[in-house]
Order: structure tokens, then C-alpha cells, then sequence
């Protein structure tokens, strides 16, 4: 059992990463697939999140007055320091992925993939 | 030892496109350039000239093109055949250009002129050429560069044969390449040296002949070998000295003087016939010689036949190289300037016939021999010459090259030479009858010549190949020259 | 298109499920991720620039240059936005009739003035307070925003109260390049970019450092507020002539009620 | 530590996921959305990573769930009814 | 009068200190220029304008010192924050970053003129976002070119990235299909670099790369080794739209503005494929999983070859044809890596050079093609070679560049690339090299026939094109010319430096 524990935040984050993958690259809906991207991103911080983890150890802020603290006693801060960035990284893809869409409803009227690009044939007829 | 000479002969016609394009609007300027930059290059090939006799090899290497090799032009005999022959008739060329672009008031002239000019220089730097990549350099550059002209109608099918061309030289290009780079790959740094530089490369025999193949195709394009010519009738489209250009001057003479270089100085004639190619290079250019006068034959309009002439002739050089004997050798590289003075003469007198007359097809021509006596004397002269009629230049290589087939054990081929002469004879001699001999007799004859710089320079080239014909050294030393180069070939010098 | 997305979703399934158990365990201390460099980050940061949130250290400082170009990421996505959706309407500082069009209504705006001035000084607080606990430039900056776009939210889409979007820009802009400053004096002192223990300030390294690390927070939350409350302008504000139809149809709704 | 948690933790995760990409009205599922990045957010903290933890909370719970439904009032004339 | 006092020797090494100190400034300059841009630009448009340039240049002269200085003294580092790595973050420019920096600079400096100048035409007044957009990509690539560490060069990724898609983004209303698009495959490729390096990060507990390089040996034979690289190539592979993942590509270089087309087609692919070279090369030494990754993606860059350059001959439009062209000719430079000796990835470098001046000439051209008749496609650029004989000149000239004809510099590119293959025994890829030259003859003689061949169409509308939008065209021509005659001063000058001893001699 511990063997399976060991291990199975990768199997989670695998199946996150397929989930998010696949609602990126297949779904109609152009909104969704922004929605996914995200779901994809988490899953690549909880990927880090996880190898940062350190049994025995705490969340990297070491308490107040302790001046030499012992790196078996804390989490790996790096990744953490990684992911914020992946997370502000993420968030800022989707502000212009949004944005994105907004003009393109404004021109196009539809955020279905399969009309919009019906509409773009039609018009390029 | 850095001379530049060949070097300035390369540039001086590189250096007057500039002055041609500008000189768009005023037609003497520009032509005044093309003149200016013909004779002086026809000096600098021809200052060459003694050093060369007296056995030197005047070369300078300039920039690096890649690591170990430059951009390298050597004056070596061989060479300054085909530039002696590439510089003289640019000048002819040029003068009956003029008359004949102003008589038929042709269009875009001035691009005609430049790309003449790049194609002149090509041909220079390919003959002056030292080792593959520098050969392979000016090459394209004349492929690029002949473009233009093919297309010069800009009709429709002018634009058809243009893409012929194209299709044709481009995938030979690949194939030139892949050779060129296999050749310095397996001798680095390696320069053209007579009797070949690949024998010591260590290369299998099997490697050896792909290598000759991809060779041959990617050069063989150009010299219009029997089953890649199917581009040269084509580009039948283009003017008249285009087309003169292209047979006499250029394109079709680099691609024969191309496969004397990959067969005499990049393989040898010792390797050649170690690893058994020379017996099918030469079947194939029997098979050319006799396919293509058969072709020529069958053909009723006077481009299309002279153009078939080509390809049948052209195969006499590559023969010669393939052959690999002195003689053999020394023929085939003597032909590169009999047939460039013969066959120019034949276009320039079809190009005249074409100004007067509109005539394109053979049947036309008769009695014209009376209206046009200096055009289509110098036609029958340079046609007799072709088929190798003693005392013409033609005979000079053919019974060079016989000599070379019967030394080099291969006899057969003497015979191809024999039934090629009938053949050409065959194909010749209706066009002479016609015109002389056909027609109303009862018309009153008048002489009816066109513009002195459209029959001028068809008699001169025809006096020149007579001259040749009788004193192969006269003026150029071509005949001492070939034999220079085939002597050192094959280790007889 | 879609069989080809199952294809890559399948290779890739393939590829993690594969590889997956060759990974360090988790929760290994003797993985190689927890003991190369991140020894040094945990047991050097207090002494380093006497600030105990490790997090912390290694984003402001230790890695202080990923997190400028963090920073300079945010901002090109509020640039970003401003290019492709533009300033449509322009914004007024107080509200208008038609502002409250959609959110307006007592309750909530009683509620807003309430909650507010709260979040603003709670940002404060992540702000200053994230050398020592969780917290820092990010989480201030956004809490900030999202203070903001809260009033933005109850008073109506063209609301400007706060900072407008001209200012939004220039804020965003600021902010990054506050942090950009940081490391340029030092740069400019001959020191490295970025060295905050080359600031002139008279104090011990360590504490330079620490400074260092505020000011550089503070442009962090200064470019987060300020390209959030961007980009929520871009997303929500309304084309003109989109909202000259709303106004009238909505206006021809309330005459066909009375 | 305290496995079993964070792989439950996961699998809710991963439900609330599938839940968001397949919900049949756009809004709900952008609702599912926040209500993923706060899950995420409090496993970031059963993991140890608070300021990790906060931040997705404060940016990808928040901001960017305004952000999708802003986008969503703009784009929702016919959208939202069609959305899936 | 101090300079006086010191030794010529010894004013030397200040200057050659100077620079060290000033390398980071090649990414800076851009980066703080864009940080003030919007807010100058709120007062003067203009100023803003002469400021962004101003930053460029000095850019470009920048990179050229540093350039100079590691050919001469060898690789430059830079540690941020006084941090050594791999504690901290490190920039280091060996002879390949030595090579590329100036380039990106170039191209940046190159068409920024065109880019502000098409800016007003192409979209309103957004208080100088186009340009600040702009001086991000430049420093964003920048960032990617001379950085040493993995992770802070995803950080400079994403901002290229996302100012590539506003930068695509304002182009027609097609365009912002086409940048959706591609902003969703452009992070799937950017997390998909993020997890690999998750990966090597879990396996070797640094992102620094040359301490990477270091520990990597230890763990190469891990199943997680393989699945990092496997993921940061297929994240690269997508940013340099190699050929099953080059989906995206054809529509952004379609509908993008013309201003910005010609640094993003010169420069985006390149910087990826440059960023591919270091993980191959430089983290993994070629070694174990590396060398495997090579001989497959050798494969896979032939593929993309053929299929690029078949894929152009059926496009009618020039910028989609280019676009495909560009998917061809990125896998010339990775089948050089892949075929991996001197000769083979000189001739690879030496193409991303090339192939850069080449590409974006083309681009150069068409936008004043584009820029005279409001139309890109074959039929609308029919007989203007006799308007505009001098851009027609330059797109020729460029177009046979990409062909291969010498002394043209794609040609000697080509020459060392079939050089290598030839070397190496990799017949196939050497008949591939061929095949598309010809393919590439085919579609652009298309171009080529009718800019000269065919007569213009009367009624289409004629405008003058504007000079800042002809003489990159011309200059990039110019350079065509200049980098093919003069290649192996080129070549001599980085290139012993990057394949060492056992390079061509």
C-alpha cells in the first residue's frame, strides 16, 4: 500500500495532464479549451508540488528567532518558487486567451469551433 | 603564384550588367557596355594565351567557399579552349544580337543583354573553374542566368519551355550537388588534374560509379545527353541568338566541356575503365549521336533540326572523353570549338533567314540560296563542316576522335562516326538543295540581304571554321591546346 | 483533427504511465531534488537577508530574475489584452445611470462599501507581511485588484473608481519596471543586477537584502494590481456601439412596462 | 504523511475537472472551474506549499473566474445556449 | 585624460570588463524600454517611438560587442543577484549565443521601422502597446537566447509568447482565430517544456544548465530521463512547428501584420531550435537518451521537409506558401543537429543564420508587394516586377537563396548540411535535401514567373509603398549576397569555436 501512496500523486497528475490535454486539443467549445488549459497547468503544479514534498519536513517558513534552520526540517521552497511563477504565467495566458475570444465573438458571433470555421469558409467564398 | 587575369575575365561581363541595366533607355549606351565588356574580356582570355602554350597554368584562388576550398580559377588548356571559344563568339554574338533584336524590334532587350552578359561570365568561370565547387558555382549560375533568356517571349509557351528547362536543370542541379560534395568529401581539397583525382580516394568501384552517375546526370542535363534533352527543343522559344547562345556558346558547350572535366579530370580515363563506365558512357553517347541525327531527321522546322544536330554532336565530345585514349581526347575537346564556329553559324544563318523572310520551316527555303548567297554559303559551309567534310574543322575532331576509338580498342564506334557523318549528310543536305536548287526559276533573282550586322558575323564564322579546318592552330592554338590537355590526360605528355 | 488529438493524448498517456514509477518517491528526503541545491536555499535565507519565509527568498531573491521577468510576464499579458480589445468606452470616475445597468442595487453596494476598505488593507498586509508568513508581492497585488474590481463589479462595467484604465496601464507598467529599478542601481553601481546587498542604504547586507526584497515586492503588487484591473477592464468593458443598443433597447423596455 | 488525504484530494480534483469540461452550460461549468482552482488551492496546502496554496486561491479562484465569467457575459447571446 | 594615464593594455580590459558587466543589458535594454513605452507614449507617441528605436540600436551594438568579446576571450557569465549558480540564475553566451544574440537583435532593430510605421495603419491607437509588445518579443528572445538556466528560460518563452499572440493577434479579423489557436498550442508546448524539465529537476535537483550537464550522467539511464527530454523536444518541436505540430503556424504567419512578420518569421523558429541545440548538445552531451532523441527526430525533421515543401506547393497564398516553407527549411537545421557531425550542424547554425535573412526578406517583400496592391497571393503580385524592379529583385534573389543557388548564402548552408550527410552515409537524408531544392524551385518559380513573366492586372489599386517598408527588403537581399560570398569568413569565425577541435579544417 504505501508502495501505491508512494507514487500516486503521479498517477493523479497523469490523469489530470490527459484530461486537461484532451479538452485543449479536442474540444469544440473555444472557451473550454481555456478551461482545460488550466486544468493542464494545475496539473503540472501539483507534478511539482509533489516532488517537493519531504516527509518529516514543514511548510518552508521557518518560525520566528530560528536563525539556522536544518534542510530536513523544510520542504523544498524552489519548486513552490517555480509554481507561483506558473501559476501568474498561467493566469496571464488566460486573461489574453479571453480576450482573444471576446474579439473574436465580436466578429465571428460563435465560440464553436466546428462554425466558427464554417463561417470563415463562407466568407472566404 | 596569384595571376588575376582569369579572374577579370570572369568579372569584366559580371561588372557591365550593372551599366546595361541602367543604360535601359538609351539602346547605343547599352550596347556600347556589351562591346566594351566583350573585348575586353576576349583580352584577358587572350593574354592568357601564351602562358598557357609555353605550359604554364596561370590561377589565382580567392575567398574560401567552404573549409579547405576556394574559390579557385586556373587557366589550364583544356580551359582556355572553351573560354577562347566563349569569349570570341561573344563578341559575334553581341553584333548580330543587335542587328537582330533592333531588326525584329524585339522586347525587353536590356534584360536580354544583361543575362547574356551573366551567361558569358558563366561560362568563362566554368571553364576557368579549378576545382568541382567553383565549377559547380558558376554552373548555376549560368542556370539561373539562361533562364531569362529561354523565357524571353514571355508568351505562353515560352513560359511551358521555361518550366522545361527549369525542371530539367534544377533536378540535375540536386544531382550535380550531391556529386560535387561527395567528390570533396572524398578528396579534400582536391583541384580538376588531368587523368583524374579520384583514384587515390579509396572509394569501392560500386561507390565509385553511382558517384560518375549522379555526375553525369546532374551535368549530362546541360550537354543534352540522349535521354535528358528533352529541355533543348523546348527552349526552341527563344530567339534566334538565344538560341545560338545556348547550342555554340553557353549552355549546351559547358554541359560537354563538363562531362570532358568529369571524365578526364576528375575520374581519368585509367579509372573510368577500371570500374567499367567508360564502355557505357560511350554507348550511351553513340546511342545519342545516332538517335539524335535520326530525331533531326524527322524534323521539318530549321530550329528543331539544328537543335537535334546539337544533341547528336554534343555526344561526339562526350565519346571523345569517355573513349580515353590521346587521341580520342584531343578530338573532343577540338570539337567544343569546331562545332561552337559551325553551329553558330548554322543559327545565325537561320536567324537570318527568319528576319528577311519569317521562313521557319525548311520547306520554305527554296530558292533562297540566290536571294541570301552570303547566308546560305555560310550555311553550307558550316553544315558540310558538321557532317566532317575534309578540310573543315568538323573533319579535324572526327578524325581525331576515330584515330582515338581505334587505339582505344573500341572500332565499333568508328563505325557510329561513319554512319553518324551519313546521317548528318542526310539531314543537311535537303536544306542546301532547297534552297539552291528548288524554287520558280523563271523569278528574277535579286540580291536580298538583310542588315550588315545580321550577315556579317554568320560569314566570319564560317570563314573561321574553314580556317580551322585547315590550320587547326589558326589564331587560338585550340588544336595544340587539345592536345596539350589530352596528352597530360593520360600520361603522355 | 480530432483522432489526431487522441493520438496525442494516448502518447502521451503512454509516455507519463511509463515513466511515472521511475520517479524519486514522494516525500523522499534523499531524492536528489531536495538535497542539491535546496539545502542551501532553507538553511542560508535567514541568515542571507534575515527573512524567515523561504518561499520568499528564493522568489525575490535567490531567483529574483525569473520573478522580474514574472513580473514583465503579467505585464505583457495586460499589454496583450489592451491590444487586442482596445479602450472602447471611456471611464467615468462616478457613476452614471446607465453604469448601473447591471449589478446596480442597494444591497450590494452596501455590502461593497463595507468589504472593501477590508481587502485593500488585508493586500496591504500580505504585501509587508510576506517576508515573515505566507504571502508577497502576488498574492497583495491580486488582492488588490481584486478589491477594486469588486467595486468595478457592484457599481457597473465603466466604473473608474480606483484607477482607471489609462492609469491601469501605466500603473502595470510601473510596477514592473519598480522592480526593474531595484536591480538597475545596483547595476548601475557596478555591481551585479539584481545584487540588493549593494544597495546604497545604511544598513548590514543581510538587511539590505531584505529591503531589497520589499521593494521589489512592492513593485510586484503595484504590476499584478494594476494588469488585473486591466485586463478586467478589456474583458469587460463594452464597445460603444454595443452599448449605445443596450441603453436604448433597455430604455424602450422600462416605456413598455408603464 | 498523511497519503490517503491527498490521493482522495486528487480524485475529487480530478472529478470537479471532468465535471468543469462537461458541464452542459457554460456559466456552471466556469463556476466548476472556480470551485476546481480552490480545490487545488487547499491541496497545494495539504502539500505544504501556503504561498503556492494562496496564491492560486487569490489569482486562479478569483481573478481568473471573473475574468472567464466577464468573457462569458460577452460572448453569451447564443454561447451559452449552444456550449458544450 | 584618465584614459591617458592607462596603459593601451590595460583600457582594453576595462572595456572588455565593461562589457561583461553590460552583457545582461543585450535582454534589459529591450525589457525596460517596453516597461517606459506606455507611459511615454501617453505623452508622445512619437518620443515613444524614437525611444523604443533608440533602445534597438543600441541593442544591436551591444550584442556586437559581446559578440566580439566571446569570440575573443571566450564564453561570458553572468550571475544575478550575486548569486553563483547553480544557486542563483546565470546568463552565458558561448559561441553559438555569440552568434544568435546579434542576429535577434538584428532582426528586432530591422523591422522595427516597418513594424511602428505599419502599426498606425494596421491598428488604433492602443497608447503604444504594438511597440511595447514588440520590445518584449525582442527581449523575450533575447532572454532565450543567453540564458544558462532551464526554468528562466520558460519565464522568457512565455513572454515572447504572449506578445507573439497579441503581436499575430492585431493583424486582420482572421487573426485572432488564428492566435487563439495558436496561443493554445503555444502553452501546450510551453507547460509541456515546464513538466519535462519537472522531470530532469525531480532527477537531478538543479535547473542550472551546466550543472544539469554535470549531474545528468548519474541518472541518464532513468525511464524519467527520457520522459523529460521526450517532453521538452515535443515542446520545442511545436514552437518550431516541425511537421505534425506545425498546425498552427501557417494561419499566424498568414493574418499577422505584415510590420511584425518579418522578425517573427526570421527570428521565433530559430530561437526554438537554438533552445533545442542546448538541451542536446549542452545539457545532455549527446549522451544516452539524447543521441536516440537525434536519430528519431532526424527522421521526424525529413518528414517535415517533404511535408512543408509539398505542403507549399498548393497554396495561392504567398505568406501561407512562406509560412510552409519556413515548416521545410526549420528541419534542414534539425536534420543538421540530428546527422550531428562538424560539417552537418555547422551547416545547420550556419542555416538558422541563412535561413533568417532569407525567410525574412521574402517577408520584407511581400509587405510591400502588400503594401501596393492590398494583396498576397500569386495572381496579385503578377507583372510588378516592372513597378517595383528593385523589391521584385530583392524577393528573387531571396527566393533562389532558399532554392540553394550559389553564391547565394542558402546554398553553402545546403553545401555543408549534404556535406555532412554525405559524411555520415545518411543517403536518405541527402536525397531529401535534394528533393526539396526542387520542390522549392517549383513553388517559387510560381512567384518569380509572375512578378516578371505576366502582365498587372489594370484595374487592381496601386499605392506607394513606403521606403521603411522596401529597404529592410533591399538590405536583407543585400545581406543574402554578402553572407553567401563571404560565408566562410562566417563560418571561420564561430565555428572552429562551437565544434572544437575535431571541426572542419
Amino acid at each position: 500500500m504505501s508502495a501505491f501512496y508512494e507514487i500516486a500523486n503521479y498517477w493523479g497528475v497523469a490523469i489530470l495532464l490527459l484530461v486537461g490535454l484532451h479538452g485543449m486539443l479536442a474540444r469544440p467549445n473555444l472557451m473550454r479549451k481555456l478551461m482545460a488549459m488550466n486544468i493542464f497547468q494545475v496539473a503540472v503544479i501539483l507534478f511539482y508540488l509533489s516532488f517537493a514534498e519531504k516527509t518529516g519536513a514543514s511548510t518552508p517558513v521557518a518560525p520566528h528567532g530560528l536563525l539556522h534552520p536544518l534542510a530536513a526540517d523544510f520542504i523544498n521552497p524552489l519548486p513552490h518558487a517555480l509554481m507561483l511563477t506558473a501559476i501568474v504565467v498561467g493566469v496571464g495566458t488566460t486573461g489574453v486567451g479571453l480576450a482573444l475570444l471576446v474579439s473574436i465573438y465580436r466578429r465571428y458571433e460563435t465560440l464553436e469551433e466546428p462554425e466558427l470555421l464554417e463561417k470563415m469558409r463562407r466568407e472566404n467564398a | 603564384m596569384n595571376d588575376t587575369r582569369p579572374l577579370w575575365a570572369v568579372l569584366v561581363s559580371l561588372a557591365a550588367v550593372g551599366p546595361i541595366l541602367l543604360s535601359d533607355k538609351r539602346p547605343n549606351l547599352r550596347e556600347a557596355w556589351s562591346f566594351i565588356a566583350a573585348a575586353l574580356k576576349f583580352g584577358f582570355v587572350v593574354s592568357l594565351l601564351p602562358a598557357v602554350l609555353a605550359g604554364g597554368t596561370p590561377e589565382c584562388k580567392l575567398l574560401d567557399l567552404a573549409p579547405g576550398i576556394a574559390l579557385h580559377l586556373r587557366a589550364d588548356p583544356a580551359g582556355m579552349v572553351f573560354a577562347l571559344l566563349a569569349s570570341t563568339l561573344w563578341i559575334v554574338t553581341t553584333l548580330y544580337s543587335i542587328g537582330y533584336m533592333r531588326g525584329g524590334k524585339s522586347p525587353h532587350q536590356t534584360a536580354y543583354f544583361a543575362s547574356f552578359a551573366v551567361c558569358v561570365s558563366s561560362a568563362i568561370g566554368i571553364a576557368f573553374a579549378a576545382n568541382p565547387l567553383t565549377f559547380l558555382l558558376f554552373f548555376e549560375l549560368l542556370t539561373v542566368a539562361t533562364y531569362p533568356l529561354v523565357v524571353h517571349n514571355r508568351s505562353e509557351e515560352a513560359v511551358r519551355g521555361g518550366r522545361k528547362y527549369l525542371a530539367y536543370t534544377f533536378i540535375a542541379a540536386q544531382c550535380l550537388l550531391v556529386a560535387v560534395v561527395w567528390s570533396t568529401f572524398l578528396v579534400p581539397g582536391a583541384t580538376f588534374q588531368a587523368g583524374g583525382f579520384l583514384a587515390a580516394s579509396g572509394a569501392t568501384p560500386a561507390q565509385l560509379r553511382i558517384l560518375l552517375l549522379l555526375f553525369m546526370i546532374g551535368i549530362g542535363v546541360k550537354a543534352a545527353i540522349m535521354p535528358l534533352h528533352g529541355w533543348l527543343p523546348a527552349a526552341m522559344v527563344a530567339p534566334t541568338p538565344v538560341s545560338a547562345l545556348l547550342h555554340a556558346v553557353a549552355v549546351v558547350k559547358a554541359g560537354a566541356f563538363g562531362c570532358v572535366r568529369v571524365l578526364v579530370f576528375i575520374f581519368g580515363p585509367s579509372l573510368l575503365r577500371e570500374i567499367g563506365m567508360d564502355w557505357l558512357i560511350a554507348s550511351v553517347a553513340a546511342a545519342t549521336i545516332v538517335g539524335g541525327s535520326l530525331r533531326a531527321l524527322g524534323e521539318d522546322n530549321l530550329k528543331r533540326r539544328l537543335a537535334y544536330s546539337t544533341v547528336s554532336q554534343l555526344s561526339y565530345i562526350v565519346l571523345g572523353a569517355a573513349l580515353g585514349s590521346p587521341a580520342a581526347i584531343a578530338g573532343a575537346i577540338f570539337h567544343i570549338a569546331a562545332h561552337g564556329f559551325m553551329k553558330i553559324t548554322l543559327f545565325f544563318c537561320a536567324g537570318s533567314i527568319y528576319t528577311r523572310t519569317h521562313y521557319t520551316e525548311i520547306a520554305q527555303l527554296a530558292g533562297l540560296g540566290k536571294r541570301m548567297p552570303i547566308t546560305m554559303g555560310a550555311f553550307t559551309l558550316a553544315a558540310l563542316g558538321l557532317a566532317g567534310t575534309p578540310l573543315l574543322a568538323g573533319f579535324v575532331s572526327k578524325w581525331n576522335l576515330a584515330l582515338g576509338a581505334i587505339h582505344s580498342g573500341n572500332e565499333v564506334f568508328v563505325a557510329i562516326l561513319v554512319l553518324s557523318a551519313f546521317l548528318n549528310f542526310a539531314y543537311f543536305f535537303p536544306i542546301v538543295y532547297t534552297a539552291f536548287f528548288e524554287g520558280d526559276k523563271g523569278e528574277t533573282v535579286r540580291f536580298d540581304e538583310t542588315h550588315v550586322a545580321v550577315w556579317l558575323p554568320p560569314a566570319l564564322t564560317a570563314v573561321a571554321a574553314l580556317a580551322l579546318g585547315m590550320f587547326p592552330d589558326f589564331f587560338w592554338s585550340f588544336y595544340t591546346l587539345a592536345w596539350t590537355a589530352a596528352k597530360a590526360a593520360t600520361g603522355l605528355g | 483533427m480530432r483522432s489526431l488529438s487522441w493520438i496525442a493524448v494516448l502518447f502521451t498517456g503512454v509516455v507519463l504511465f511509463y515513466t511515472a514509477p521511475s520517479l524519486p518517491p514522494i516525500g523522499d528526503p534523499e531524492s536528489p531534488a531536495s538535497s542539491h541545491v535546496s539545502p542551501y536555499y532553507i538553511e542560508n535565507s535567514v541568515s542571507d537577508m534575515a527573512t524567515p519565509n523561504l518561499v520568499t527568498t528564493v522568489v525575490t531573491d535567490y531567483r529574483g530574475y525569473d520573478t522580474l521577468g514574472e513580473t514583465t510576464v503579467i505585464m505583457t499579458a495586460g499589454l496583450a489584452c489592451l491590444l487586442i480589445l482596445g479602450f472602447w468606452t471611456p471611464m467615468r470616475r462616478h457613476p452614471t445611470e446607465t453604469d448601473r445597468l447591471s449589478f446596480g442595487s442597494p444591497v450590494l453596494d452596501a455590502a461593497a462599501r463595507l468589504l472593501v476598505p477590508y481587502i485593500l488593507l488585508f493586500a496591504l498586509y500580505v504585501l509587508f507581511h510576506g517576508h515573515h508568513s505566507p504571502g508577497g508581492g502576488f498574492q497583495g497585488g491580486t488582492l488588490l485588484a481584486a478589491g477594486v474590481i469588486l467595486v468595478r463589479l457592484v457599481r457597473g462595467r465603466d466604473c473608474g473608481w480606483g484607477v482607471d484604465r489609462e492609469q491601469a496601464v501605466r500603473l502595470a507598467c510601473s510596477g514592473a519596471f519598480l522592480y526593474y529599478a531595484v536591480g538597475l542601481i545596483t547595476m548601475l553601481m557596478g555591481h551585479l543586477f539584481l545584487d540588493y546587498s549593494k544597495l546604497p542604504l545604511p544598513l548590514t547586507a543581510a538587511m539590505r537584502r531584505n529591503m531589497g526584497i520589499l521593494g521589489v515586492e512592492i513593485g510586484v503588487t503595484v504590476a499584478v494590481a494594476g494588469t488585473m484591473i486591466l485586463i478586467f477592464d478589456c474583458l469587460h468593458a463594452t464597445p460603444h456601439e454595443d452599448r449605445e443598443a443596450e441603453v436604448s433597447a433597455e430604455r424602450a423596455g422600462a416605456e413598455g412596462h408603464t | 504523511m498523511m497519503q490517503p488525504l491527498d490521493t482522495m484530494f486528487l480524485a475529487l480534483l480530478i472529478v470537479i475537472a471532468v465535471a468543469a469540461l462537461e458541464a452542459g452550460d457554460l456559466l456552471a461549468a466556469v463556476i466548476l472551474f472556480g470551485a476546481f482552482s480552490f480545490f487545488s488551492a487547499t491541496f497545494y496546502a495539504l502539500v505544504g506549499a501556503l504561498d503556492v496554496a494562496f496564491t492560486e486561491a487569490a489569482l486562479g479562484a478569483v481573478i481568473a473566474t471573473v475574468f472567464f465569467v466577464s468573457a462569458i457575459r460577452r460572448s453569451s447571446k447564443a454561447a451559452r445556449k449552444r456550449a458544450r | 585624460m584618465l584614459l591617458d594615464a592607462v596603459p593601451f593594455q590595460d583600457t582594453i580590459g576595462l572595456a572588455a570588463q565593461l562589457i561583461r558587466r553590460a552583457m545582461p543589458a543585450m535582454v534589459l535594454i529591450p525589457l525596460g524600454a517596453a516597461m517606459l513605452s506606455p507611459i511615454l507614449a501617453a505623452r508622445s507617441p512619437r518620443a515613444a517611438r524614437f525611444f523604443g528605436g533608440g533602445a534597438l540600436l543600441l541593442n544591436f551594438f551591444l550584442s556586437l560587442l559581446v559578440s566580439n568579446l566571446v569570440w575573443w576571450q571566450g564564453p561570458i557569465h553572468y550571475h544575478f543577484g550575486g548569486w553563483a549558480p547553480p544557486i542563483g540564475i546565470e546568463y552565458s553566451v558561448d559561441a553559438v549565443g555569440a552568434m544568435m544574440a546579434p542576429l535577434v537583435a538584428f532582426f528586432a532593430l530591422l523591422s522595427f521601422a516597418s513594424a511602428s510605421r505599419l502599426e498606425k495603419e494596421w491598428t488604433p491607437s492602443h497608447g503604444g502597446a504594438f511597440q511595447a509588445l514588440y520590445l518584449l518579443l525582442s527581449a523575450g528572445l533575447m532572454g532565450i537566447v543567453v540564458t544558462g538556466d532551464l526554468f528562466n528560460l520558460y519565464v522568457f518563452l512565455e513572454i515572447s509568447s504572449l506578445s507573439t499572440y497579441a503581436l499575430v493577434a492585431a493583424g486582420e479579423d482572421r487573426a485572432k482565430v488564428a492566435a487563439f489557436r495558436y496561443l493554445i498550442i503555444g502553452s501546450v508546448a510551453a507547460t509541456f517544456w515546464v513538466f519535462g524539465l519537472g522531470y530532469l529537476y525531480a532527477l537531478t535537483g538543479t535547473l542550472n544548465m551546466a550543472d544539469m550537464a554535470e549531474r545528468l550522467p548519474a541518472v541518464i539511464g532513468s525511464r524519467a530521463a527520457v520522459a523529460g527530454l521526450a517532453f521538452i523536444v515535443a515542446g520545442l518541436a511545436i514552437k518550431m512547428a516541425l511537421f505534425p505540430l506545425h498546425g498552427w503556424q501557417p494561419d499566424a504567419y498568414t493574418y499577422a501584420p505584415p510590420g511584425a512578420m518579418p522578425f517573427i518569421s526570421a527570428i521565433m523558429a530559430k530561437v526554438s531550435a537554438y533552445a533545442l541545440f542546448r538541451v542536446l548538445y549542452d545539457v545532455f552531451l549527446k549522451a544516452g537518451p539524447a543521441g536516440e532523441a537525434l536519430e528519431l527526430l532526424g527522421w521526424v525533421a525529413a518528414l517535415s521537409i517533404l511535408a512543408g515543401s509539398v505542403l507549399a506547393l498548393g497554396q495561392r497564398d504567398i505568406r501561407r506558401m512562406l509560412a510552409y516553407s519556413s515548416v521545410a527549411q526549420i528541419g534542414y537545421v534539425l536534420l543538421g543537429f540530428s546527422i550531428g557531425n562538424a560539417f552537418a550542424v555547422t551547416g545547420a547554425l550556419l542555416h538558422m543564420v541563412n535561413h533568417a535573412v532569407m525567410k525574412s526578406c521574402c517577408f520584407a517583400a511581400l509587405g510591400a508587394f502588400r503594401a501596393k496592391t492590398g494583396r498576397a497571393d500569386v495572381d496579385g503580385v503578377a507583372g510588378l516586377a516592372k513597378e517595383m524592379p528593385w523589391t521584385a529583385a530583392a524577393f528573387t534573389i531571396a527566393a533562389l537563396g532558399i532554392i540553394g543557388i550559389p553564391p547565394l548564402c542558402g546554398f553553402f548552408s545546403k553545401y555543408y548540411l549534404i556535406r555532412g550527410a554525405v559524411q555520415a552515409s545518411a543517403w536518405p537524408f541527402v536525397a531529401v535535401f535534394g528533393v526539396s531544392s526542387v520542390l522549392g524551385t517549383v513553388y517559387f518559380f510560381r512567384i518569380i514567373e509572375s512578378l516578371y513573366l505576366r502582365s498587372a492586372d489594370q484595374g487592381a489599386k496601386r499605392e506607394i509603398a513606403p521606403l521603411s517598408v522596401i529597404a529592410p527588403a533591399l538590405l536583407l537581399a543585400g545581406l543574402v549576397l554578402a553572407l553567401g560570398v563571404f560565408s566562410q569568413d562566417v563560418v571561420g569565425n564561430f565555428v572552429p569555436i562551437i565544434v572544437g577541435a575535431g571541426g572542419p579544417s
